[in-house]
């Protein structure tokens, strides 16, 4: 039985595209077809066998409560083991399917996008490491595998990003990229430390009934904190404010891996992580308000700068950075299917829009800026419907994907509070405007005479047509068929649609894209002049609320100013007293050398100097001494 | 009664005027006449301890036959180097003996 | 009476009545370069014969003249210091026009003057074997005609070391004095803590010290070795200072033990004196002869410092290190004269490039100095090893601590030398022809110095059997 | 001799010694200075004889104010061409040397009052010169070879280096 | 016995070679590094051979061999490894072939270059073998001045003159190690009564273990020790030496030092600090991690602003040593474990470092960063390696740095929780300055100034490779290294567990 089998080798699913980049690194970079075909060979057969255990957790009926687990061991000394392993809930099997499938779709289009490049090989490298890095985190089994996986999937986005790593701004990305989500691994780090000092074990299962116990036992204070702790790491990773600044810079790898990486796929790893060590989460009320608010927080204001930015790809960055606070948000107020629904959901249509974007892109000439654009829909009609999909899917017009995650959301969070369903709702009106005006200035209104855009290759369409369908059947299919019966935590919560939320969503996004094409569709209303009406909030948002100015600040002045400091202390305190010293040294031996003045009459009182002294001290004074002693 | 202390404070007074003259004459020649003195105030010592303490041994006689001997010797090879430094830097004055420092 | 006990010591003197015998008879032009080969293989021979008087002590009359192991141990060390001295003296004279003859007989009446120190159980053998040893020095350091240096050093030894040697003399006779006797033995059993005895302590401490070069006694020591004719620089420090050490053993461990705990805190600070002293005047210094003058300050302060134990593994260590002591100088000078009949002169700057010029020389004088400074694995480290091992023994501690931070920061000069030699280019390109004699001293020493510190076992045991017998 | 004789003598002659040592120090000639030496030998020989040495008393005068001193004045004589008025200078460390001396002389008197010294009653021998040379060629006979050799060394010395100065 | 003296013949075959080097002429390069080669490869098999037959299930000292040597002292020709030696040795002679053929390009005097640095490698694997402490201490010392030689000779001037630097390290190590020396002799003389004396280090073990040492002569022996071997492994405020002295060696020096010597140092406070003196140890744990921590953090900071390529690694050695004596110092199973174990690792990652750099200097005579930029044109294979380097020494997973990494902060958090969350927070800093170099040295824009320089090819590969392929190796399988050095650990648990109740310095106060 193939499903059987893929259950029992899911070990398999990372390793090969693990194999394939060893491969092509060390070997097949130079022949660029040959290392695209083992790539995509690779990846197909991953994704079969992510069907396969999709197919096999169906069949065998493994549920969250009963996972299939395989064990290794990996390091064991007294005192700590680790494991390596498998860990196959339905949670994991959709994240499988959905990543294989999602590399496969960008790998297909890269084909055609990144054809003549120089890096070709290396970059089909690259993107078999991510792969095979981001499928090892998903099937972890303990936090050690995943902390594993998941630095190996900072490795591979730092080096996708710094693809193109002879321009300067590519290489700052990289290295932004990198740090960002490191200051987010050190709390995960600790996180993991509490845990292992703890509870002496990092194994999923293993924590997943100790931590109710120990809860029972000790309460929620250390615990709250150590949950806090790994939730910087998902901060980090998962682009979540303050920590979101290294997603937008991220779009100056090519764009393909914007859709892979940062925009569908490695972003939600910390949406994944919350999710998977939801056990430990569900306990903590303090931890789980963090979650939300912060999720919240991050989706509103990541919204509210995509309003004003002019990239297309920064734009759909910021989009992502917002429906990431979507996820998180779900997942603050209780619910992992809604999360994991709408991770499921954004990865089809945010996928679908970067590359069509990319396509668009491609076809300009890697023109970036979206009024530089215009009048794309006769020339591109492909990317234009696959555009027009993707947007009606994210703004959360039914019935494409996005409306039925969405929906879950929104609901979820308004049986929590009120607030966060206000801000939910808000953010999904702004997420609708802002990428209706996308589309409207990119492909609507008058050609621009400078562009000769032409329609994308076939390797290009194919994703976009399957990942078309996706966005339009994603949300529905699973809707119909209770998703949420499978991915959960806990009972099973089906609720139907809330028709009331439903329709306030719906209406909201369609007032904003109404609104959108006032402004940039038919240009009744004028950008500028609101632009103009409200100078700081404009400037507030198009620079992004300073935030990267502050990190900037952080690092130059205050780490680099502690850094300069402590090497002015080093070389002149610490080294200064070494040298000074050695220089003493010196000088009391230049001093002493001028007692010898050659002169053998003064070296005679010296002599005889000392002879009087040690005559003294052992005619007169030590026997007082002595005698002191003594008496 | 003359007795062993007053030996040795005449041996004492040789040693420290010939001290002294060993670590104020400018001239050579002079040098080597306070050196003698010294050793004339050690043999006094050496006799005085001869004569007072072990009077039939006589070891302090011995002892001082030998001084004397040596002493002859070390002014025989110091006026021959005097000599010799006469010849090489024309001059007697220790103080001149510089080249050697530091 | 055994006479045969001084059949050594005879013989040494007889050589030197020799040499000088031949070098009458021989024609005024013929190379005396025979004179120097005739002295060598007659040490070396007398050398052998030492070997053959291991065994139980044996004093010669009345006990005040021993042969024990201990005797037996320096004379071998003075006959192998003469040994390899002589063997880099040949190429050192045999410019002079004339004197070689004497020169040899002198270095050899030496010998026997340290000899007979080595084996002197009275005061007054000790002084006047010292006598005979310092004054054949003075001549020997004015002994170079031609220069200059040489003539005013001889002068500045002779008028130090006769004011040394006078008070060395008053303590004696002080001693004398209050206990009544010369004989090291008996005073031992007569020796109480009288201002006579103290006094005389003192004088002889100071006297030994000053012949020991040990701060701060030791103001001619530099002046003297930069003078001196290269090979009797060595002896100095080689010879002389040994036979030092052999007397200030035999007085202070044989005669004066009860006053042990008065000497000893003298004893002490004057070590400490001398390795800081030693070391820190020695990194400043430009001439090759100068600098190790100031160093053997600072050896002199370890040796000394192993007297603080004062016991048998504390004399154990001295007589080791003074025994690979010889061969880290002998390596030493024998390359400073190789470089100095070259160049002309002793400055460290002459070394120049020497690592390129004749490889040889520069490994020989690297491991010299390392042996010196006391980095395994040449043989000075052990010494130090011993030594302040039986310091740490009993209790000083800090003395070791002192001793050890010395001998590494001593590692700074000699590394100035290793650097001159080995890193700056040289200023000449004639490769430099290393005399074959001088290149068997430098081997000798390389080899014996190398093999004491990576097996000491057999020197080591040596030298505590010699240590043993002065308790 | 009577014992106040004795004593007279004694005063008398550690004068002598000490004054002419004092102006052998002090005197500006050398020339003087080198015949007050010989005197203070003299006075030294004097001493040895109250302490009944006579033999050392002669080699005293013998070697002493004989020899030593001669050979002193004929050192002066080769090397001093100038007048004899001031050839014996003292230098600038005077104050020096008199404190150590000084405070040397206090420390060695000090020691010579406090010791309490085990003197021997014994009469001094009538005639110390067999004890004397059977200790010579006995006990000491090392020691006297050894002085012999040293004798001959510093003949040799003394010849090679004062040559080196007559043959240029 | 009539085994095979493997550790004898390891510990000679660089004697051996060096005595042929020294018989070839001096015109003979060629040849001479054809030997140095061959020599260093013949160690390194026998070393890797070691490293296979370890029998880890028996555990404790192996391949023992002992030759009575000076009886007086007790001192023995005593050799064996564990699994705290035995990765270190390997290691040693890793770096040491690598450095062959690192110093490849070499033309200035080569055949004293070769016989310098076969002497060094004596020295270092001698440290390493030995179970007698007095021929430790022998092999210790024997390293410095060829050391000293190759840095004045080989080296180069950049802040600070090649003379400086080499001085500078040499008098400064050595006058750590004089407190080092009389902390052993005092060692060896309370060890035991006169008569049955020795130095063996398990004798010297046994002694703690009999009660022979008091705790007040182990706090104070200790302390001597940890001057010595704490300024050995850059203990802060004793590392001053560090970056001057790295930045002046030659290549081939700077892979050795950075990679194994200063790792004697480590090894030294385990093998003589922890078994012999544990009271000891506990009482300066708390010192030891204050300070550690001060390392770790401090120096990434001053390695972030520095410009020269070497100052940022030399410093980053430094950061990374207080993470060993964090280890150390949590005197518990999990983190000597992993302080032994990232000694090792950051030998392997510096080594490679020092070899890229050394070849990037010897390419473009430039280690300034501001100078460098974009060399991942010129020099793909070197950026490679520079990449391997660098992400293992921010403690990527996969790589060799990651384990010994976290297995120390799991020990060290158990124990000392604040310092390690400090300690930790040196990841980011390390991150920074890592990546700092990393983006400013080989990306960016293309420099034509740059073009002529060739990547590394031939034999110029076999640093690269062999280095690289040991950080991925036992990265991704770190039970080849944890294995070996936990069976080297195991035997001290008792001991460990002991000291668990045993008072320190500080009391509970920062616990």
């Amino acid at each position: 039985m193939f499903h059987e089998y893929a259950l029992q080798h899911a070990w398999l699913i990372p390793l090969l595209p693990a194999i394939a980049f060893v491969l092509i690194g060390l070997w097949l970079r130079r022949v660029p077809l040959l290392s695209a075909g083992l790539a995509l060979a690779v990846s197909i057969a991953a994704f079969l066998l992510a069907c396969g255990v999709g197919q096999a957790v169906i069949a065998q009926g493994i549920t969250v409560e009963q996972p299939f687990i395989q064990r290794v061991p990996w390091v064991a000394i007294s005192g700590l083991s680790l494991d390596m392993g498998v860990f196959i809930d339905p949670i994991t099997a959709m994240m499988l399917v959905v990543v294989t499938l999602v590399s496969l779709m960008v790998q297909i289009y890269s084909l055609g996008y990144m054809q003549g490049d120089p890096g070709f090989g290396r970059f089909y490298a690259y993107l078999s490491l991510f792969v095979a890095a981001m499928l090892g985190l998903v099937i972890s089994v303990n936090f050690i595998q995943l902390f594993v996986f998941w630095e190996l999937v900072g490795l591979s986005s730092y080096l996708l990003i710094g693809y193109y790593f002879y321009k300067i701004s590519a290489r700052e990305a990289a290295k932004k990229a990198f740090i960002t989500t490191r200051i987010g691994d050190f709390g995960l780090l600790l996180g993991i430390l509490f845990l292992q000092i703890l509870f002496g074990t990092l194994d999923f299962a293993q924590l997943g009934l100790a931590i109710p116990a120990y809860v029972q036992q000790s309460g929620t204070g250390l615990l709250t904190l150590v949950a806090l702790l790994i939730f910087l790491g998902p901060i980090g990773k998962s682009g979540q404010f303050p920590l979101h600044v290294w997603l937008p810079d991220a779009m100056e790898g090519p764009t393909p891996v914007s859709a892979l990486i940062h925009a569908a796929t490695m972003v939600v790893a910390g949406v994944y992580l919350v999710a998977r060590v939801f056990f430990l989460f569900d306990l903590l009320p303090v931890a789980l308000q963090t979650v939300a608010w912060t999720g919240a927080i991050t989706a509103f204001f990541a919204a509210s700068i995509a309003l004003t930015q002019r990239e297309i790809k920064r734009i759909l960055a910021y989009s992502t950075i917002s429906q990431l606070g979507y996820m998180m948000l779900a997942l603050g107020v209780g619910s992992v299917t809604a999360s994991m629904f709408h991770l499921m959901t954004h990865a089809f249509f945010k996928a679908l829009l970067f590359l069509a974007a990319g396509a668009v892109i491609h076809a300009l000439h890697d023109q970036n800026d979206i009024f530089a654009m215009g009048g794309l829909r006769h020339k591109m009609p492909v990317t234009f419907a696959a555009m027009t999909v993707g947007v009606l899917a994210i703004a959360g017009i039914p019935p494409f994907a996005g409306f039925f995650s969405k929906d879950e959301i929104l609901l979820a969070a308004a049986q929590a509070s009120w607030p966060l369903y206000l801000m939910a709702v808000v953010t999904s009106g702004l997420t609708a405007f802002y990428m209706a005006r996308l589309l409207f200035v990119v492909f609507f209104g008058p050609e621009k005479p400078d562009n000769h855009p032409h329609e994308a290759p076939l390797s290009m369409c194919i994703p976009l047509g399957v990942l078309g369908v996706l966005a339009i059947v994603g949300g529905f299919v699973p809707y119909t068929y209770h998703f949420g019966d499978w991915v959960r935590f806990g009972p099973a919560s089906h609720s139907g649609l809330d028709w009331a939320i439903a329709g306030t969503s719906t209406a909201l996004a369609l007032l904003s894209i109404g609104l959108a094409w006032l402004m940039y569709g038919s240009g009744r209303v004028s950008a500028e002049r609101l632009a103009w009406r409200f100078p700081g909030l404009y400037r507030l948002s198009y620079h992004k609320y300073y935030i990267d100015e502050l990190y900037q600040w952080l690092n130059q002045t205050v780490v680099g100013g502690i850094g300069r400091a402590l090497y002015w202390l080093d070389l002149y305190v610490i080294d200064g007293i070494v040298n000074g010293l050695g220089k003493l040294t010196l000088r009391l031996g230049d001093g002493l050398r001028k007692i010898q003045t050659g002169q053998v009459q003064q070296y005679g009182l010296v002599l005889f100097g000392a002879i009087l002294l040690v005559a003294a001290w052992l005619v007169w004074i030590e026997p007082a001494l002595m005698g002191g002693v003594l008496s | 009664m003359i007795g062993l202390v007053h030996y040795l404070t005449v041996g004492t007074l040789l040693f420290v005027i010939g001290l002294y003259g060993l670590l104020t004459k400018r001239n050579i020649v002079a040098v080597l006449m306070c050196i003698e003195l010294m050793l004339n105030a050690v043999n006094i010592n050496l006799i005085a301890f001869s004569r007072f303490i072990t009077p039939e041994l006589a070891t302090g006689q011995v002892f001082s036959l030998f001084t004397i001997t040596v002493a002859a010797c070390e002014v025989t090879v110091g006026l021959a180097l005097v000599f010799r430094v006469y010849h090489d830097r024309d001059t007697v004055l220790a103080d001149r003996l510089n080249w050697l420092r530091w | 009476m055994n006479i045969t006990l001084l059949t050594s010591e005879i013989l040494v003197v007889l050589l030197g009545i020799l040499i000088m015998l031949f070098d009458v008879l021989l024609p005024r032009q013929e190379s005396r370069r025979s004179l120097g080969m005739m002295a060598v293989w007659g040490t070396l021979g007398i050398l052998l014969y030492t070997f053959t008087l291991a065994g139980p002590p044996a004093t010669v009359y009345k006990g005040l003249y021993v042969l024990d192991t201990f005797a037996v141990f320096f004379k071998q060390l003075f006959l192998v210091s003469t040994v390899l001295a002589l063997l880099f003296s040949l190429d050192y004279v045999q410019d002079w026009s004339r004197n070689q003859g004497e020169f040899y007989a002198l270095l050899l009446f030496a010998v026997a003057g340290m000899m007979v120190m080595a084996s002197a159980n009275d005061l007054l053998t000790i002084f006047v074997g010292l006598e005979l040893m310092t004054v054949v020095f003075y001549i020997l350091v004015g002994f170079h005609l031609e220069q200059v240096k040489s003539s005013e050093a001889g002068m500045k030894y002779l008028i130090l070391g006769s004011a040394s040697s006078a008070v060395l003399l008053y303590g004696m006779s002080w001693i004398y004095g209050a206990t009544g006797s010369v004989v090291l033995t008996e005073i031992a059993g007569k020796a109480s803590a009288s201002p006579a005895v103290l006094l005389g302590v003192a004088l002889m401490l100071a006297g030994i010290a000053f012949k020991l070069a040990i701060a701060p006694f030791h103001l001619w020591a530099p002046d003297i070795y930069e003078g001196a004719p290269t090979p009797i620089t060595a002896m100095l420090a080689m010879g002389s200072k040994a036979a030092g050490f052999a007397i200030l053993l035999r007085i202070f461990i044989v005669a004066l033990p009860a006053l042990q705990d008065y000497w000893l805190i003298a004893v002490s600070a004057m070590a400490v004196i001398s390795m800081v002293g030693g070391t820190v005047v020695a990194m400043r210094q430009t001439n090759i002869k100068r600098m190790i003058g100031y160093s053997s300050i600072a050896q002199a302060g370890y040796m000394l410092a192993g007297l603080m134990a004062a016991d048998v593994p504390g004399v154990q260590g001295m007589l080791f290190y003074a025994m690979l002591y010889i061969f880290a100088n002998v390596g030493a000078f024998a390359v400073i004269v190789s470089v100095s009949q070259q160049t002309g002169t002793d400055e460290i700057e002459d070394f120049a490039g020497l690592a390129q010029k004749s490889p040889f020389l520069a490994v020989v004088m690297t491991i010299a100095l390392l042996s010196m400074a006391g980095i395994p694995p040449m043989a000075g480290f052990v010494g130090k090893f011993y030594i302040f091992l039986a310091v740490i023994e009993q209790g000083h501690l800090w003395l070791a601590l002192i001793g050890f931070i010395m001998s590494m920061v001593s590692v700074y000069y000699y590394l100035l030398v290793v650097k001159t030699m080995y890193m700056k280019e040289p200023k000449d390109s004639r490769p430099l022809l290393v005399g074959s004699s001088i290149g068997v001293a430098a081997v000798a020493s390389v080899l014996m110095t190398l093999f004491l510190g990576i097996y000491p076992a057999p020197l080591a045991d040596f030298a505590k059997a010699a240590a043993q017998v002065l308790w | 001799m009577s014992e106040s004789a004795s004593t007279l003598a004694f005063y008398l002659l550690a004068a002598i010694t000490v004054v002419s040592a004092v102006g052998v120090v002090k005197s500006h000639n050398l020339v003087h200075s080198a015949l007050l030496l010989a005197l203070c030998f003299i006075g030294v020989s004097g001493l040895y004889v109250l302490l009944q040495a006579e033999f050392i008393a002669a080699v005293q005068l013998l070697i002493y104010s004989g020899a030593v001193a001669v050979l002193l004045v004929l050192g002066v004589m080769l090397t001093q061409r100038s007048s004899m008025a001031d050839s014996n200078p003292a230098n600038d460390w005077s104050r020096w040397a008199l404190l150590i001396c000084g405070l040397l002389a206090v420390v060695i008197l000090s020691v010579v009052a406090a010791t309490p010294w085990h003197g021997s009653i014994a009469a001094a021998l009538e005639n110390s010169i067999p004890v004397v040379a059977r200790a010579l060629l006995t006990d000491y006979m090392v020691a006297f070879e050894t002085a012999a050799v040293l004798l001959l060394a510093a003949m040799v010395g003394a010849i090679v280096l004062a040559k080196g100065v007559e043959e240029e | 016995m009539t085994v095979f003296p493997f550790l004898t013949a390891i510990l000679f075959t660089p004697i051996f070679g060096m005595l042929v080097l020294a018989c070839l002429p001096r015109e003979a390069e060629r040849m001479i590094k054809l030997i140095a080669a061959v020599t260093m490869s013949v160690a390194f098999g026998l070393t890797a051979y070691l490293y296979w037959a370890y029998d880890f299930a028996r555990s404790g000292l192996q391949f023992t061999e002992s030759i009575p040597w000076i009886p007086e002292l007790g001192v023995s020709y005593a050799l064996g490894v564990d699994g705290i030696s035995l990765p270190l040795l390997f290691l040693t002679m890793l770096i040491g072939l690598a450095a062959v053929f690192a110093s490849w390009k070499l033309d200035k005097r080569p055949k004293e270059f070769f016989m310098l640095l076969l002497i060094l490698l004596t020295g270092v694997a001698g440290t390493f073998v030995t179970r007698d402490l007095f021929i430790f201490l022998l092999f210790y010392e024997l390293v410095v001045i060829p050391i000293y030689i190759m840095v004045i000779i080989w080296g180069s001037t950049k802040r600070v003159s090649k003379e400086y630097a080499g001085m500078k390290l040499t008098i400064y190590l050595l006058l750590g190690s004089a407190f080092m020396l009389v902390g052993v002799l005092a060692l060896y003389l309370n060890a035991y009564p006169p008569g049955s004396r020795t130095f063996s280090m398990e004798a010297l073990a046994q002694a703690h273990q009999l009660g022979h040492f008091s705790e007040e002569f182990q706090i104070f022996a200790f302390l001597l020790l940890l001057l010595g071997f704490g300024s050995l492994l850059s203990m802060w405020p004793f590392h001053s030496w560090s970056p001057d002295g790295y930045a002046g060696a030659p290549t081939a020096v700077s892979m050795i030092h950075a990679g194994v010597l200063k790792k004697i140092g480590g090894y030294g406070l385990i093998r003589l600090g922890l078994l012999v003196l544990p009271l000891g140890a506990k009482f300066w744990a708390p010192v030891i991690v204050g300070l550690a921590v001060v390392n770790v953090l401090y120096a990434a900071l001053v390695a972030l602003v520095q410009k020269d390529l070497k100052y940022v690694i030399g410093y980053s050695s430094v950061s990374h040593m207080g993470y060993v004596l964090i280890g150390f110092a949590a005197l518990n199973s999990v983190s000597i474990n992993g302080a032994i174990a990232n000694m090792f690792a950051h030998g392997v990652m510096s080594a490679l470092f020092f070899a890229m750099i050394g070849h990037v200097y010897d390419k473009t005579h430039t280690r300034h960063i501001p100078d460098l930029g974009g060399l991942a044109h010129q020099m793909p294979r070197v950026a490679t390696g520079f990449m391997l380097a660098g992400m293992a020494s921010l403690g990527l997973p996969g790589l060799i740095g990651f384990i010994p990494e976290f297995t120390i902060f799991v020990g060290a958090f158990r124990a000392y929780p604040w310092q390690a969350i400090l300690a930790i927070l040196g990841i980011v800093f390390t991150a920074l300055y890592i990546l700092r170099i990393l983006a400013n040295v080989l990306f960016g824009p293309r420099r034509p100034e740059f073009d002529h320089c060739a990547d590394a090819r031939g034999l110029e590969l076999v640093p690269l490779v062999l280095l690289g392929s040991v950080l991925v190796v036992f990265g991704i399988f770190p039970q080849l290294l944890m294995g070996m050095v936990n069976s080297g650990v195991e035997p001290m648990l008792p001991l460990l567990a002991k000291l668990h109740q045993a008072p320190s310095m500080l009391g509970g106060l920062l616990k």
